[in-house]
């Protein structure tokens, strides 16, 4: 049990270390940051199919802060860790394009710290100030170019960004004030032993806004396509692949179904809320010329599906809900590795001015078509699969109507991305491209990796993976309440 | 524009170290009345900023210059957590309390505590090196039109890029 | 603290609003001071200050220290609408919270600040229970609260700093 | 009911954040949410006639926990004044940047990009 900690202490150690470095030892943050991140990625699938609370300072439960480890963590640490080791090592030849390279490395590994803490953490104020670690890494990194257009949209970003997170607080405050105490397993025993009253509505409503909002979901989107275009694409990648994820969704989970308990009208929340993003998301990107941008409103739309799923409340739709999130994190931290790897080449976003570039760029055209097919769901590909179980959950759950929503926003999807493999490598070379080249080594092996996994983890719901990763996770989801029993109980 | 009157910088002299004490005396009792390595820090602070606002920068960051401040910020975050991961390897957990702490007869006493008082030092330095950093580079920052486009001005100092 | 808020925010004069946001803080810790939190008016102080002398100092000395700017009616009747819906909602729950004065933690007896008040100048050893509280019981939330403060500072440094791109391939 | 001033104090900064045109007003609302947050978590923590949570020599514990103010909401709001306290130098270094590039305050000049 005591390398829980180390999920924290390693990256911030290496994230107060790097600005101290001097500059003449140029590859030493890269070798740090890679490092940092491949290790955390072995301990990640370490702890795979463990459970458990570790409690700091050996304080006992309601005294201290606690971390808790089960199936919903692991599979989250798994995603949050892989998806930060592909970026990391995206980012050696890219990040050349900008200065400052200590500083982006440690506020990388900052970002990666408080998103760790987040899915660890056991105590709510606790899970607010890692929150909080990982919004601002997040706020400056978007800004992080210095560009008229970046620094706009980070500001929109962390305006918002903070206004959610002023709703947590209050949220927070609002629970303490009616429970007498922040820890998650406590809270959620006295709030099923005095049943709800309106306090803990209120302080319900307010979560979900402010993680709503941090997730991007539609009524409280505006942020999302400014934010994750303008970042570096290392960045955006991390942004729509894990960061909504874990402070968003991930939250949304654990305080819906493991604090408050899922109610029937919470879960009809949830399924409205999760059918907008999932329809309004992809009729926004339909119009969209600029590839990241488009991208972007596609995550709100795949965002969508998960709650979506999540929302449903029954066995299947869970599964479907948390298999997407993963399938998404990596399809789409791929799609953004692609999209950077075109600027990088061709020193654009607009999808109109490129054009065959799959002759000059074979490697991220064909990881793009790999992750293309995945995100619109076409067998083999891992998207596929989520996105038949989801569909499936809802025929299942008596929605027909939102399972016919879920095809048509699915067909949109495949023909957003026909048009973006049309324009952007297939047709005709144009003339002023012909000297532009494949991106270098590095970048190509981090976008392959990424795409081998779309291929493969389809494999994840043949029994024996399922029965480690995806189900222990689903179980967390579905034992509502019972969490804090076994939390307690530890 | 090199500072203030003569009557601001002869009293901000005076009245600097006291402050300086001030933070000090803050951050070393904590544990015992209110305050707080926080606190202290940011009170710490304040004499630097009183300095410059009486003398103007140059002054100032003779004594504490930029990447001083820079690597005190990561020290002092390195120090708290080197507590927090000295707690795992001595006392077996993270952040477990490894010093002894319940002297007894010695309660009230400035060396009480456990690491308490360590961490309010180690939280005074970074708070007060990483606040000193936002004032320089914000309050001192100007931004001047300069052929015909703005540009940010930081008064005789480069940016370490 | 109401009426220096709505100063702040309505009028257009810029020193005006950042001074009278000054005034809300310092009232802000008198109160904290009055109501049993020493600790808290000490450091709402200090920061009061620091926030003032950089808020000041980073835009008074910029060449406009008026705001014009036409508001939307539209925009402004619909965020009022919205936020009067949440205080009527907001309203109802404070009944739901106990009375203003009677402390959660002698409702209830889990709660972990009962344990703190006890025995926590026993087990930390520390007379002053908030420090025991941040730098023992829930120390974890300090070092991310460090974190934070490192985090900001680290990317305004990065946001100001002067040149950011290098030339690109392609361009 | 004075939790509802509290209520309305937060609001107040919510209308600043959404309605005002102006970067300044636009932090100085998010300040005065902080504030509202702040006073409302110590508020909650209050008791009647209560004394500050700091022993001194020759107090009675048990006595003590009595009379005593809940600790922890302060433990909490220290941290939320720090958080606010890098939020804001964060933000006004952004805005500050954005004076430099555009020259102006105003959200209404440079909402180039559209929702």
């Amino acid at each position: 049990m005591n390398i829980i900690p180390l999920f924290i202490v390693l990256p911030l150690t290496v994230a107060f270390i790097i600005p101290m470095i001097s500059r003449k030892f140029i590859k030493l943050p890269d070798v740090l940051g890679n490092l940092t991140t491949l290790t955390l990625v072995f301990l990640s699938v370490s702890v795979i199919g463990k459970t458990g609370v570790y409690m700091i300072g050996g304080w006992k439960m309601p005294l201290g802060i606690n971390m808790v480890i089960d199936g919903l963590s692991v599979l989250m640490l798994v995603t949050i860790n892989v998806v930060a080791f592909a970026s990391t090592l995206y980012s050696v030849d890219y990040m050349k394009m900008y200065t400052s390279k200590l500083r982006y490395y440690s506020l990388f590994l900052l970002m990666l710290t408080g998103m760790n803490g987040v899915v660890l953490t056991g105590d709510l104020f606790n899970l607010y100030v890692f929150l909080e670690i990982a919004s601002i890494a997040s706020y400056a990194l978007v800004g992080f170019g210095c560009e008229y257009d970046e620094l706009e949209a980070a500001f929109k970003y962390l305006v918002l960004g903070i206004v959610a997170s002023s709703f947590i607080l209050f949220g927070i405050a609002v629970i303490y004030g009616s429970v007498g105490s922040l820890n998650m397993a406590q809270i959620s025993e006295v709030i099923k032993q005095r049943g709800m009253n309106n306090a803990l509505l209120f302080a319900a409503a307010l979560f979900l806004m402010g993680f709503g909002l941090k997730a991007a979901l539609v009524p409280f989107h505006a942020w999302l396509p400014d934010a994750h275009s303008s970042a570096p694409a290392p960045i955006s990648a991390m942004l729509s692949g894990v960061l909504i994820k874990t402070l968003g969704i991930y939250t949304i989970i654990r305080v819906v179904y493991n604090i408050f308990g899922i109610s029937e009208r919470l879960s009809l929340i949830l399924m409205i809320m999760g059918t907008l993003s999932m329809v309004i998301g992809v009729l926004l990107a339909l119009g969209q010329w600029d590839f990241k941008r488009l991208l972007a409103y596609h995550s709100i739309s795949q965002v969508g599906y998960v709650i979506l799923g999540i929302g449903l409340g029954t066995p299947l739709g869970i599964l479907g809900g948390l298999f997407h999130l993963i399938n998404h994190s990596v399809f789409k931290a791929l799609l953004f590795l692609n999209a950077g790897s075109v600027e990088y080449a061709t020193g654009t976003r607009q999808m109109e001015e490129m054009g065959g570039l799959s002759e000059k760029m074979p490697v991220t055209a064909t990881t793009s078509l790999i992750a293309s097919m995945s995100i619109a769901g076409i067998p083999p590909f891992n998207g596929f699969w989520s996105k038949l179980i989801i569909i499936a959950a809802c025929i299942q759950a008596g929605h027909p109507v939102l399972a016919l929503l879920a095809v048509i926003a699915s067909i949109l999807t495949l023909a957003s991305f026909m048009k973006v493999q049309k324009y952007v490598f297939f047709e005709k070379l144009k003339e002023k491209w012909n000297d532009i080249r494949e991106v270098p080594l590095l970048m190509c092996v981090a976008m392959v990796i990424l795409s081998v996994l779309c291929v493969f983890m389809g494999l994840l719901l043949i029994p024996a993976a399922w029965n480690s990763f995806l189900n222990p996770a689903v179980q967390v989801v579905l034992e509502g309440t019972g969490y804090a029993l076994r939390v307690l109980g530890q | 524009m090199i500072g203030m009157t003569l009557i601001v910088k002869t009293i901000a002299q005076w009245i600097k170290s006291f402050i300086f004490l001030y933070g000090v005396y803050i951050t070393l009792y904590g544990h015992l009345t209110p305050g707080g390595g926080f606190a202290g820090g940011v009170i710490m602070v304040c004499s630097f900023i009183l300095l410059t606002l009486a003398f103007g920068k140059k002054k100032v960051l003779s004594k504490l210059s930029k990447a001083l401040a820079s690597e005190l910020d990561s020290i002092g975050s390195l120090i708290f957590l080197a507590i927090a991961t000295l707690g795992m390897s001595i006392g077996g957990v993270f952040f477990g309390n490894f010093i002894q702490k319940n002297i007894p007869g010695r309660e009230f006493a400035l060396l009480s505590a456990g690491m308490i008082p360590l961490c309010n030092i180690a939280i005074a330095i970074k708070v007060g090196s990483s606040l000193f950093m936002v004032f320089i580079i914000l309050a001192v920052l100007r931004v001047v039109e300069k052929e015909g486009r703005l540009e940010m001005i930081q008064t005789e100092m480069r940016e370490d890029e | 603290m109401l009426i220096g808020s709505i100063i702040a925010l309505e009028t257009s004069d810029l020193l005006a609003a950042v001074i009278s946001i000054g005034t809300v803080g310092l009232v802000s810790s008198v109160i904290f001071l009055f109501i049993g939190a020493p600790d808290i008016a000490i450091v709402q102080v200090v920061v009061e200050v620091l926030v003032l002398v950089v808020m000041i100092r980073a835009t008074i000395s910029k060449d406009l220290t008026t705001i014009s700017g036409d508001r939307e009616l539209f925009g402004v009747v619909v965020s009022i609408i919205m936020l009067a819906v949440i205080f009527i909602f907001g309203i109802k729950v404070f009944s739901d919270i106990p009375q203003f004065g009677t402390n959660i933690i002698s409702l209830f007896e889990g709660a972990p600040s009962n344990v703190y008040l006890s025995q926590g100048l026993k087990e930390t050893g520390a007379p002053n229970i908030v420090s025991s509280i941040i730098l023992d019981y829930r120390a974890y939330d300090t070092l991310g609260e460090a974190t934070i403060l490192f985090t900001a500072i680290l990317g305004a440094l990065a946001i100001l700093r002067q040149k950011t791109k290098r030339k690109t391939k392609g361009k | 009911m004075i939790y509802a001033l509290c209520l309305i104090l937060f609001l107040i900064g919510l209308y600043g954040v959404l309605v005002k045109k102006n970067i300044i007003k636009i932090v100085i609302g998010l300040i005065i949410m902080d504030y509202a947050i702040n006073l409302f978590l110590l508020l909650v923590g209050y008791k009647k006639n209560g004394i500050p949570p700091i022993i001194s020599k020759g107090d009675d514990i048990a006595e003590f926990a009595r009379n005593s103010v809940d600790p922890l909401p302060q433990a909490l709001v220290l941290t939320s004044i720090v958080i606010g306290l890098g939020v804001i130098a964060l933000m006004v270094a952004i805005a500050i940047r954005l004076y430099e590039r555009n020259g102006t305050f105003d959200i209404t000049k440079m909402r180039r990009l559209k929702g």
